[in-house]
């Protein structure tokens, strides 16, 4: 069991306030990721967690003790850093057993464990190397292996792959998802990169300049952002932001008129008069080649080929640059005007302070069932 | 043709420093090799070929072995005690506040002073009658020693005022060593339950180790230098107690005028000190 | 206009003396010279300039061979009498009999001592400037505390080595005040000493035809355990260096101070200072400590002029300034010094000054170290080797053979 | 950075007495000298006691500039040290760049032989350096006094160090602009350098100032003594009595400009030996 | 006019050979990207043709002139760096400047490119900052203005985008494909970066071990790769590699026998026999949940749900690592074993050295018609 609460959890560096009362609940087992812009307060959540921070206000509890005054060494968390903060003097195995023999732990307890995390990680060869002796992959594996042995209940991540490249990090991304498959530990992940926390977290949490935008699943995320902050946050690329106005209500959602067309968009209309400033909000990928005169009409400017994708930079009326995502073959050159056409269930629609109105029901309608 | 054009910009660009070098360090040490097989006078045209003499002279002097022997029992004293201290001072200054950066500058400034300051401030803070120390030890209702006076003592107080006066560069050796270790190692270490004299020993120490082998070389080499401070505070006495051996070198030389045998003592200066720091060197390496 | 270095020791006090023209202002070695010199300046009608160019005596030697050495000779420096053979054996600094002849400078007006002091190989090298030697100087109101007086209230002083121990002991016991004061840590005084002890016993560090070395020798040790003693006894104390036993015995510390001719204006100066604890000065002859043969320690200044290409009118402010020197040589009898011009000697000035009558006798017993070479080292061996037995705890008999070997080593380098 | 705070023995206040008091007994001979000097002469006769300058004059100050040789030999001091430092720091920067960035026959060779130069301590070459100045008659003079210093290779060393440092492809964009090896060093070698060129030259300066050996035997005349000479020729038995408070004085007046240059740039010397022991 | 001519180039780093005699031919106004592993001698060639690098054999000519020994200054070529090599101690203008200053050029022509550079890029307010005072992407922009100014006829950019992250370095990437519609200047373009390759380049020249691999345009490459190399290269995720066994020659093409079941792929049976080894290639984005029994049999490993899309990495019998992509609403779970359908049309097949068999016309009608 390894229940991590954050209640009204603040901090201050001297006068500047880097998180502003967080309240969140990280279950036993789950994979909960952090993100959001640079700056806003991820790695300073993490370190309070840790125990590398002190709290300013609010309480952290790990399975109902608070922890707000245990040392960070006494809290059962392990942590993973960016560059991997291994011990360059050591080998890998002193690494790994730096914080055992800290307890007092038995040799022979020592090596079963490192013995038994360097199988799990295949870091059998390594253990007698030093850092410097190795790649970047290997050195992000030890550094977990450093987390393992230690048997936490929490693991702590801040943006364990960032130093990796392209191709390392995607296959890194896959092992840590397979180790909190088989670990009965509950993660606590930082990165800003939302592959990463679409693909690797149970509940992904936004956060802003210090206060949380919003807590879900990814394809809460994905689906329901609650502000353009996070709809514009979640997805790649990111979601084309239109402004408009109500054009009319219907039993379906609402009729936007935006500046190169009208769009049906099918959310509540809570609220919202006819005449009302909106702002419409459509992924690229799911706008699609209307027929000529049907949806928006957008000025190509760049088209880029991606193979089976191919993607469409342009802009509309008042000279805002959208972007679309059609498919391999889409036959579209740069400098003509294309029609593109939106599924009224895909559309999104927020206030003029970005607020999202919720969808209805039909345009959720199984978005969440698989 | 590249390659010509750019031998003669390389040639261009180095040729105001060769001359300075070969003319003012190269040519000077040749010019020591030969003369230490001379018996070469300071003043007068005197200059005759003898060989190995000098040489042989020199490792049957008495004079020379005990300036040998003083020079290294200086180096044993200072070196260890500046090593250690800088280490701690370091250690105990190093954060980035003003009162860290204030002290700081304390220890560091007296590294500025030259060697006749320095002297100057400790001829007097060691008088035995009006010196700093004598009003303290009165104070305390102790006779005050003459610590330059004492065959005992003059060695300490030599050593005393060089550990005073260069301070404060080992000690900002040690700061920038440990500057680059990463703060994330003591952050992994305290997650890692360790406590802060095992973070010291098991992180700091061998992050710090070839901070240690290169101010060591630097304290070896420059404290087998000693000279001014001996010079002037007590003249190599009370009875040759602290003579050193540039000091000898210095007086043989320029009081003596025996300018040939001074040389081939430089030359054994040179050797002791290449050797020391290669040794130190090659210790280094050994650990890599 | 010609301008003339002048290289010399006897203390910087140009500051002090700045535009002072008037001797009868001068006090003491420093003042005397410098007067002399802006006196020179002021008053010569050849608009001659003499740059004086004061060095610490101490590391004089140094500085003179160095700048010798790079071809920066001053036109006219001071020497003493012991150095003198070095640089003539290596044609350092000119002859000047031929010079002292165009001069119109009566070698015969120089006392025979003060002759010999700057002759070498048969010609003379330098201007007698003056003969210093070691002397008592007491005093008198710690003397006569301890009841150390005659009848006639006459100071007592020894006449051999276990009467002096004996006045020590009368002297620390009746005052708490220690008997003598005298440098003897990194100070000349330690050598001149035992050169003195050595002729007192009719010997000397080297044999009579120069040939060999006697430190290691009965009279070695005599002298030395004499020495050893005074700091053994307490008599003095070993840590002193000059200056601190010139402070000593201003101070009112010792009853007795070892130094030279040098002091004898400075000690009155401060004597005559109302509230001086150093009262009722008087010097004396150097006593009879061992042995029985009379001597006391000597040695001599003199103007040389170090070897260089001089043009004619350089040559002539030279000697312009030399003859004036001498010409004012009774000047620096003032310091304390013993004059070198028989001229001098009998006049009524030098009879005026004060204490002459009670070292009247040291021009008799003075005896100087011999014409060789290298005596400046040798002198520092003989220094630094005999202070390490009441520095250090080397025995006796290993410090005599310690600097004998020395001291041999530095002869053979002699040629 | 809040941070370091967690490294040992650095945070807790005990050892922030223990330096604090540390520190104050390393000032105190400073302090008290200063104080010396701010009295009167004959009132130090008398005693030295007390940290405080009391009774307080300037009058040793004033005889330093008005009457005694320090400011002269305070210029000499300057003349050298600045000559020394302006010329070591083009002929290391020149030869530097060459090292660092053109590739010619037999660097390595020539690199690794100006690199033995560091092994050579100056006072084995003091002797025949000596004798050397002498034959060429070149004794008292400024020259003779600044040639040896700009000979030492550290300069050398550290520029190369530091040039080899920036980044290759500025000078290749340097190149493709029809910039000439000249003005490659001259307008983008040498402004980016200003920081290495800064801790050079304060180290030049501050070694050449406090050079002792060297000016002690080869400027012999009292006009061209440097201020380290000439304080030691002050420093007899004179020191001890009469003049206390003007040798102090002296002593003060003679470090001054060293511990200005010393307070204005100290950050460059730290952040300079932090790059040259870096790695 | 402006066309950039190799003929055998190469180039050796002492003993070792990082170009092998290489042709490439890149015409006037052409856009041509070289791309390839790392270390694979991209930056070597684009250096020799800058005229940083000496050539150590072949010729390279410009607009039919030899310039091997022209010196980089007086080839007409201009560089934008990876890391910019802005001058940091000059401003932006003068860092425009510099350039043209040493050739001499008088000051009003130079304020007059610079002020030209600076609107075609909208980097007037920039002009008197220092590199220090911008931005990663402001930097960039002056780097490519100081380019500008020199009105070079061949621009050379060496990975220019690599520096910057991810949503700045589609902007950029999109500025780069406008300037080079606007300017009348050949470019030719390093990258590591598939998708800039494929969405920038006229023409892409895949360099693996210093030598070329392939040449021609982005689909060319994308549907028609010469080897698995390039197949494997062009398109990401990558290219599945399979290995199986010819099991029957038909009309429409090959069909092969994996290790998880058969694929019928349309490519030209040229040379081979039943029973001989081969490698199907088939792209992650053409795999299809299929019926049960059908395709290949995939164990799901990790699911990764992007939102519109979800990616499967599994294995197939022998063990093979398969990434499969499908839409965000599919139903995978970890564990289970899914039927994975491939269109024959979508399929590549490789002899066992990895060279492409070519494919059918029925495989390759309508890809290039765009
Ligand atoms: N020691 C500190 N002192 C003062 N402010 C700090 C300190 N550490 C962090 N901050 C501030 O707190 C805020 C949050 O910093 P934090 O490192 O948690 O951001 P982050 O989300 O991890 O960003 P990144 O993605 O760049 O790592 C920032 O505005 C930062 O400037
Ligand atoms: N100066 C050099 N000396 C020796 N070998 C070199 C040198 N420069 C490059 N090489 C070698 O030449 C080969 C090609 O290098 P190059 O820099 O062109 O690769 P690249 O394709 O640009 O790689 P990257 O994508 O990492 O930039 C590499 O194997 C490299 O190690
Ligand atoms: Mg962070
Ligand atoms: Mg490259």
């Amino acid at each position: 069991m390894a229940s991590v609460r954050l209640r009204a959890v603040a901090k201050n560096y001297g006068a500047v306030r880097a998180i502003h009362e967080v309240n969140l609940d990280v279950e036993h087992r789950e994979f909960v990721v952090l993100v959001g812009p640079s700056g806003c307060g991820k790695s300073t959540l993490l370190r309070m967690i840790a125990g590398l921070e002190t709290i300013s206000g609010g309480e952290i509890t790990l399975d109902d003790q608070v922890i707000n005054d245990v040392p960070a060494g006494g809290r059962g968390v392990a942590m993973v850093f960016q560059n991997y903060a291994l011990y360059p003097h050591m080998t890998a195995a002193q690494n790994m057993a730096f914080g055992l023999e800290n307890i007092g732990m038995a040799r022979e307890e020592i090596n079963r464990r490192i013995a038994h995390a360097a199988s799990t990680l295949k870091i059998e060869e390594l253990l007698q190397r030093r850092p410097k002796a190795m790649s970047g992959g290997q050195r992000q594996r030890i550094a977990i292996g450093r987390a393992i042995v230690r048997d936490p209940k929490v693991f702590l991540f801040d943006e364990p792959l960032s130093n990796l490249d392209a191709a390392l990090r995607v296959q890194m991304r896959i092992e840590i998802a397979k180790l909190h498959q088989r670990l009965d530990a509950t993660m606590i992940y930082v990165t800003h990169d939302q592959v990463e926390a679409m693909t690797l977290a149970d509940k992904i949490v936004v956060l802003s300049a210090g206060r949380i935008e919003q807590v879900g699943t990814p394809l809460e995320l994905y689906h329901t952002p609650r502000n353009t902050f996070v709809a514009g946050f979640i997805g790649s690329p990111k979601m084309n932001i239109i402004d408009g106005k109500v054009a009319a209500i219907t039993p379906e959602g609402v009729d936007v008129e935006t500046p190169s067309g009208r769009l049906a968009i099918a959310a509540e209309p809570a609220g919202l008069a006819i005449g009302d400033s909106v702002r419409v909000g459509i992924r690229p990928e799911h706008m699609g080649v209307g027929k000529p005169g049907d949806g928006l009409a957008v000025v190509v400017e760049v088209v880029e080929r991606l193979g089976d994708e191919t993607m469409v930079y342009g802009t509309i009326g008042d000279g805002t640059s959208v972007v679309v995502k059609l498919d391999g073959t889409a036959r579209v050159r740069t400098g003509e005007t294309i029609p593109i056409s939106v599924a009224a269930t895909d559309g999104h629609l927020f206030t003029m302070d970005g607020e999202a109105l919720r969808r209805t029901p039909a345009a959720l309608e199984g978005l969440f069932d698989v | 043709m590249v390659r010509l054009r750019d031998g003669l910009s390389a040639l261009a660009f180095l040729a105001p420093f060769l001359v300075f070098y070969l003319l003012f360090l190269v040519y000077p040490f040749g010019l020591g090799i030969w003369i230490s097989f001379h018996d070469w006078e300071l003043v007068g045209s005197f200059r005759e070929w003898i060989g190995l003499w000098n040489y042989e002279d020199m490792f049957a002097d008495p004079q020379f072995w005990r300036a040998v022997r003083n020079t290294l029992t200086f180096a044993a004293m200072t070196v260890p005690v500046m090593v250690g201290l800088a280490l701690l001072l370091a250690l105990g200054l190093n954060r980035q506040t003003r009162i860290h950066g204030a002290l700081r500058a304390i220890f560091f400034t007296s590294n500025v002073l030259s060697v006749t300051v320095v002297t100057l401030i400790w001829i007097m803070v060691l008088s035995p009658d009006r010196g700093l120390i004598a009003q303290l030890f009165r104070s305390l209702g102790l006779e005050p020693i003459a610590f330059l006076a004492s065959t005992t003592w003059a060695m300490p107080a030599i050593v005393a005022t060089t550990v005073w006066w260069g301070i404060g560069f080992p000690m900002i050796l040690f700061l920038a060593g440990l500057q680059q270790i990463p703060g994330e190692l003591y952050e992994a270490a305290r997650l890692d339950n360790a406590s802060p004299w095992r973070r010291f020993t098991r992180i700091t120490l061998p992050a710090l180790r070839r901070t240690f082998v290169l101010v060591a070389i630097l304290q070896v080499i420059g404290q087998l230098q000693i000279f001014g401070q001996v010079l002037i505070m007590t003249g190599g006495g009370p009875s040759q107690s602290t003579r050193s051996l540039v000091q000898t070198i210095y007086e043989t030389g320029f009081a003596d005028w025996q300018l040939g045998y001074a040389s081939a003592m430089s030359l054994f200066l040179f050797v002791v000190m290449f050797v020391a720091s290669m040794a130190q060197l090659y210790i280094a390496r050994q650990e890599d | 206009a010609e301008e003339l270095t002048f290289l010399r020791f006897f203390g910087g006090c140009s500051d002090q003396y700045a535009n002072v023209t008037d001797m009868d202002q001068a006090v003491g070695e420093c003042g005397v010279i410098q007067v002399l010199t802006n006196k020179f300046n002021a008053e010569n009608d050849q608009d001659i300039t003499i740059n004086t160019q004061n060095v610490e005596w101490g590391v004089y030697y140094d500085l003179l061979s160095t700048q010798i050495a790079s071809g920066q000779q001053p036109a006219i420096a001071v020497m003493h009498r012991s150095v003198l053979p070095n640089f003539v054996a290596r044609d350092l600094i000119e002859p000047l009999d031929d010079i002292f002849v165009e001069a119109g400078i009566d070698t015969s007006d120089f006392l025979p001592a003060a002759l010999e002091s700057v002759s070498y190989d048969g010609q003379i090298w330098g201007l007698p400037w003056d003969i210093h030697a070691l002397l008592y100087h007491v005093n008198g109101a710690i003397m006569e505390e301890a009841g150390l007086t005659d009848a006639e209230g006459n100071y007592i002083l020894p006449t051999s080595t276990e009467e002096l121990f004996e006045h020590a002991r009368i002297v620390q016991e009746r005052t708490g005040k220690r008997y003598l004061s005298i440098g003897s840590r990194n100070d000349a005084m330690t050598a001149r000493v035992f050169n003195l002890l050595m002729w007192q016993q009719g010997s000397g560090i080297f044999n009579e035809d120069l040939s060999g070395v006697q430190i290691d020798s009965e009279e070695g040790r005599v002298a030395l355990e004499f020495m050893k003693r005074l700091y053994d006894e307490g008599v003095a104390l070993p840590i002193h260096d000059g200056s601190e036993a010139t402070q000593a015995f201003i101070n009112g510390e010792a009853a007795v101070f070892v130094s030279g001719t040098w002091q004898v204006d400075t000690m009155a100066a401060h004597s005559a200072s109302e509230s001086s604890p150093l009262a009722n000065y008087q010097v004396f002859d150097f006593p009879q400590v061992v042995g029985d043969t009379r001597a006391t320690w000597s040695d001599s200044h003199m103007w040389v002029l170090p070897a260089k290409e001089r043009s004619p009118e350089e040559m002539a402010a030279t000697v312009a300034f030399l003859s004036f020197l001498n010409d004012n040589s009774g000047q620096w009898a003032r310091t304390g010094h013993l004059p070198v011009r028989q001229s001098v000697l009998e006049s009524e000035a030098f009879a005026a000054l004060p204490y002459r009558t009670s070292y009247a006798e040291t021009t008799g017993i003075a005896q100087a170290v011999p014409m060789v070479q290298n005596q400046r080292p040798i002198q520092d061996i003989i220094r630094d080797g005999l202070s390490a037995v009441w520095l250090g705890d080397t025995a006796v008999d290993a410090a005599l053979s310690d600097v004998q070997s020395q001291v041999e080593r530095n002869f053979r380098r002699v040629r | 950075m809040e941070k370091r705070a967690i490294r040992p023995f650095s945070g807790d206040t005990v050892t922030l007495v223990l330096m604090i008091a540390l520190a104050a007994m390393w000032i105190l001979p400073t302090i008290w000298v200063i104080s010396l000097s701010l009295r009167p002469n004959m009132d130090l006769m008398r005693s030295t006691a007390g940290l405080l300058p009391i009774p307080f004059t300037l009058q040793n100050y004033i005889d330093i500039v008005s009457v005694s040789m320090t400011p002269r030999w305070l210029l000499n001091s300057a003349i050298v040290a600045i000559g020394t430092t302006v010329i070591t720091l083009i002929v290391a920067s020149l030869a530097g760049y060459a090292f660092a960035r053109i590739a010619f026959p037999f660097k390595r060779t020539l690199f690794v032989f100006i690199l033995c130069g560091l092994m050579i301590p100056e006072q084995t070459i003091i002797i025949p350096l000596h004798a050397m100045i002498t034959d060429w008659g070149m004794h008292n003079t400024h020259a003779a006094l600044i040639a040896p210093r700009v000979a030492m290779p550290v300069g050398v060393f550290l520029m190369t160090q530091f040039f080899r440092a920036i980044p290759l492809e500025l000078e290749e964009a340097a190149r493709l602009d029809n910039a000439s090896r000249l003005t490659v060093f001259r307008r983008i070698m040498l402004p980016l350098s200003i920081p290495a060129l800064t801790t050079l030259g304060i180290y030049t300066f501050l070694q050449a100032w406090n050079d002792f050996f060297w000016p002690l035997v080869s400027a012999t005349n009292s006009n061209m003594y440097t201020v380290t000479v000439g304080l030691s020729s002050l420093q007899g038995n004179f020191a001890q009595t009469e003049g206390l408070g003007f040798i102090m004085a002296s002593a003060v007046f003679a470090s001054l400009p060293v511990v200005i240059v010393y307070v204005i740039f100290q950050k460059y010397i730290v952040r300079g030996i932090a790059m040259t022991t870096g790695k």
